[in-house]
């Protein structure tokens, strides 16, 4: 499986996010440079986390409208697979690849700690390892993850099946305090319609190492190299 | 030509910025404080000298960029 | 503002505004053998800042153990270097951003996480991990409140911005620093030993090059604003309080990073609290050699602003570089990539002066060497801290109830859970944190190795308060202790000396007994002291706060697989007492 | 009473949102676009109908809470 990574100036989680797919797919990750307009011949496409453009004036905003962007956008309508982590997620909506958009967290604050999400379906090229209704243990780490759309993009999403992750308790109830920062129908990832792209909240690249973060986050990139191999 | 654009949230978005801060006050003592929102105000000075084409150029920077019209509302002061 | 060159006359108010005293002002004229104008005088008042001669400090500070097997570098550079074997080096420091942190706790913490990350990245080290230690007021006060909201907010939204892990940190609140809170912070980094850069100049003709943000009216001395020159609105134009930008930094990190991956520098030094002054000035008298400058090519975020503006502005994100010759173009490249300003803003002399430039015309022409070796140096009066009463466990009646004791001593906010504020701080990022805040050290491997740093701030101020020596010297048992507690080697500390006003000899005496229990500490555990740095004057109408040298401490863990933390993990495990 | 309240960065002091933008919009294409900056926006309702005790109680609001005079201006509309 042949990946690319995207580096904003500001992303953060660029080398994280290598360093998992590397591990787990056995193939280096490409990274490309915002300001290049081709990406290479790849398989996936991965938006990391961090700041990208210091998250200014909105997340995401300005990288959405970064050269290589198109060329992302392009390709991703016509299926190439997207993940979108955190400030990828963010990216994914400013350009209107995902419905809705990330507010402030409803108590405002940047947290960084472990919750729980539960996968809502299974069979998709990015949690074909997971069975529908697993909770896993993934570490959010933002200010800017309440996700919001409209009731009626809310209702579509939940019908066609395109919300991918909620945030829930350890035993999967979605609880409201199980909810870090307010996302509407507790939602922490969603797909576009065809389930190609995924954006997601917490960082599942964090959650590939049993010292530093426990392995629920693996499943997405063995899903991923088990569909895209 | 100096443009002033108001970027605010739709009505009926939750805004937890503006609540935090109505919480503040009401901490600080001030009573009788309701609905605080926040937004977003930005100026800018613009080479264009014709008002209606400087308005047209700032319609378009708040679609492309400065507002996310999924969930805020804009509006254009020239100056 | 319009341009008039800066009135010339260096009166005695002049002279009292830039912090110098009479005595002092008589040696820049004996060194000057001539009056020195504004810009010249500003560059004095910077260098003999006690913030950068460590005046009233250094006579003491020159006790401390500094060298040890494994230290690479000590004390002197813009961070301590040690060994931690493979050819690799850990870079660290602490700093505090006490004063700004109170007026504007945002900004002013964000900033002191700003400036703590360029002393390390400086010398060629990726930063790896940030700590901090916190004093605040009591928590009645009605500014605590503010102050702690705004300063965590402001460590989290630059450490976290930058992509840096925030991994642990201390936080004591007390009346004393009611009117003047402490924000230290600390940076870890790591290197290749072959790869360390350090700031003395070298090479004649070299070119001097400016990278990173531009230079703007922050900072700028309240103190030059009696100056008749300045127009009515000056005071809107010098913000004392600088705003700090993430997102340049990490950019300034990535561009400096690729640019030391190779090897067209030859010295390097960030713009630190003292700007373009200090940094010239010591890049050029470490070198023994002289640097001309041209101010008109420094990039410049306002119009108008004159030589000495320049020279004193504290603007953020900012670093100063020497290349070898001819390699402009490829550092350029790099810069332009990151999208920072770079410009070839002067060169390496033979001179043994700093010569400033406006337009071709020289407007400050001053000799190094002296500005070091006739710095002031003062070994203040100070009066050693009486003796307290020893109270033993038998003077203290025993607590009625123990339960009600228990939650008393969980309730005090010293003891009560950080989490509130650590998690408000990205701890994971770049994938290495194996220990985060919560326990006694933090533990983050070293990226790609089994092997990790232990790191830990520590300082319990009252008990220097109560004791200098034997606080001292607690503050340095304490980071040995939390280093060991998690299984890693201690090796060396940075400390952060905050204290009130030294021209008072009660408070000199609480700093030079600090300073001595630090060293006993240190030398009886082997455990060297590489970096520092030290904040005096903090108090407010004539109230000092509780000394303060928090300590910070790094150790060595072969393999991270074998660290332990403070969680209990099964049933039935035996719980051990051990010490004294 | 409707309270309006501009808060901007102070002349001189660094406005890194600001310049971002402004670079953002002339990467977009935007040509002309100069001295962009960023400030906040509040808007609240006051219980208060006397517009003279309005404006102060603002005034102590900001003073207080809405901006930090070391670095920013503020302005208060009543509406
Ligand atoms: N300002 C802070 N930033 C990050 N972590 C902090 C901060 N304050 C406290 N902590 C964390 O909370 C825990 C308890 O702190 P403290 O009470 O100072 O510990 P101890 O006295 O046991 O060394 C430590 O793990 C420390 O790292």
């Amino acid at each position: 499986m042949k990946t690319a990574v995207v580096v904003f100036p500001g992303s953060n989680c660029d080398r994280d996010v290598a360093v998992a797919v590397e591990n787990i797919t056995g193939t280096k990750p490409h990274m490309v440079w915002h300001r290049d307009t081709e990406l290479p011949e790849v398989d996936l496409v991965v938006l990391p986390g961090g700041f990208s453009y210091g998250d200014y004036l909105r997340a995401g905003a300005m990288a959405a409208h970064s050269p290589i962007m198109r060329t992302v956008k392009d390709k991703a309508e016509r299926g190439l697979p997207v993940l979108g982590i955190c400030n990828g997620f963010q990216v994914l909506t400013e350009m209107g690849l995902l419905p809705g958009a990330l507010m402030k967290n409803r108590g405002i604050k940047f947290i960084n700690r472990f919750v729980h999400t539960r996968v809502e379906q299974s069979q998709t090229i990015f949690t074909n390892k997971y069975s529908a209704g697993t909770v896993i243990s993934i570490p959010i780490a933002h200010s800017i993850g309440n996700y919001f759309a409209d009731e009626a993009t809310l209702d579509r999403l939940e019908t066609r099946g395109l919300v991918a992750f909620r945030y829930c308790d350890e035993a999967g109830e979605l609880r409201d305090d199980a909810n870090p920062n307010g996302s509407a129908r507790n939602i922490a990832g969603i797909y576009n319609e065809t389930k190609t792209v995924l954006g997601y909240m917490p960082h599942p690249e964090r959650a590939c190492d049993p010292l530093t973060g426990g392995t629920d986050g693996r499943g997405i990139f063995e899903s991923l190299l088990g569909a895209l191999s | 030509m100096k443009i002033k654009v108001h970027v605010t949230l739709k009505p009926g978005v939750l805004d937890p910025q503006g609540s935090a801060i109505g919480h503040a006050l009401a901490s600080l003592g001030f009573a009788g404080v309701e609905n605080v929102r926040q937004g977003k105000y930005i100026e800018l000075d613009l080479a264009e000298t014709d008002p209606a084409k400087a308005r047209e150029t700032a319609r378009a920077m708040c679609d492309k960029l400065l507002a996310n019209t999924v969930i805020e509302n804009y509006a254009i002061d020239l100056a | 503002m319009s341009q008039t060159p800066v009135s010339e006359k260096i009166t005695p108010e002049v002279v009292a505004q830039h912090g110098l005293t009479p005595e002092e002002y008589q040696r820049c004229l004996n060194i000057m053998g001539r009056e020195p104008n504004l810009t010249e005088l500003g560059v004095f008042s910077m260098m003999w800042s006690e913030h950068c001669s460590y005046k009233s400090s250094k006579v003491h500070l020159k006790t401390l153990p500094t060298t040890g097997p494994k230290v690479i570098c000590g004390p002197g550079e813009n961070a301590g270097v040690i060994d931690i074997g493979d050819g690799q080096a850990a870079i660290f420091k602490m700093e505090s951003h006490n004063h700004p942190s109170f007026i504007e706790p945002y900004q002013g913490a964000a900033t002191g996480v700003g400036g703590i990350l360029r002393d390390v990245f400086t010398m060629g080290a990726r930063p790896v991990a940030n700590l901090n230690a916190l004093r605040f007021g009591s928590p009645d006060h009605p500014k605590t409140r503010h102050l702690v909201a705004g300063v965590v907010a402001g460590i989290g939204g630059y450490g976290n911005s930058v992509g840096v892990p925030t991994v642990g940190g201390e936080t004591n609140f007390h009346a004393s620093y009611n009117g003047n809170i402490l924000v230290n912070a600390m940076t870890v980094g790591l290197a290749e030993q072959d790869k360390i850069f350090y700031s003395a100049a070298a090479g004649p003709g070299n070119p001097v090059i400016y990278v990173g943000a531009k230079t703007g009216r922050d900072g700028i001395h309240g103190a030059t604003m009696a100056s008749a020159e300045f127009s009515e609105d000056s005071e809107a134009k010098r913000p004392t309080v600088q705003v700090g930008d993430p997102f340049t930094e990490k950019l300034l990190i990535e561009a400096c990073l690729e640019l030391m991956a190779g090897d067209a520098i030859v010295a390097i030094q960030d713009m630190g609290a003292a700007g373009l002054t200090s940094s010239s000035v010591e890049m050029a008298g470490k070198g023994g050699l002289g640097i001309e400058l041209h101010i008109d090519r420094v990039p410049m975020r306002e119009t108008g602003m004159t030589p000495y503006e320049v020279m004193l502005s504290e603007s953020q994100e900012r670093m100063l570089m020497v290349l070898k010759p001819g390699r402009e173009a490829e550092a350029k490249r790099i810069f332009d990539k990151w999208e920072l300003d770079f410009a070839v803003i002067g060169n390496v002399t033979t001179t043994g002066h700093l010569v400033l430039r406006m337009h071709g015309e020289t407007v400050a022409d001053l000799p190094l060497e002296p500005l070091f070796s006739q710095a002031p140096e003062y070994n203040r009066p100070w009066e050693p801290t009486p003796a307290q009463a020893e109270i033993t466990a038998r003077d203290v009646a025993a607590p009625k109830d123990l339960s009600v004791a228990l939650k008393t001593l969980i309730g005090c906010p010293d003891v009560a859970s950080k989490r509130w504020i650590w998690e408000q701080y990205d701890s994971s990022v770049m994938g290495d944190t194996v220990l985060k805040s919560g326990g006694d050290a933090s533990l983050v491997r070293v990226h790609g190795r089994r092997k990790g740093l232990a790191l830990t701030t520590d300082c319990t101020p009252r008990y220097v308060f109560a004791d200098p020596v034997r606080g001292g010297a607690q503050a340095v048992a304490e980071s040995w202790r939390n280093i060991t507690a998690v299984g890693a080697l201690p090796i060396a500390i940075t400390d952060n000396m905050n204290f009130g006003n030294p021209e008072r000899p009660r408070i000199m005496g609480q700093f030079v007994g600090a300073i001595q229990g630090i060293r006993e500490a240190c030398l009886a555990l082997e455990y060297p002291v590489v970096s520092g740095n030290v904040s005096l004057y903090n108090e407010t109408n004539g109230e000092a706060i509780l000394p303060t040298p928090a300590i910070g401490g790094v150790g060595l863990i072969d393999d991270v697989a074998k660290a332990v933390g403070i969680k209990l993990n099964a049933d039935g495990e035996s719980l051990v007492l051990i010490g004294a």
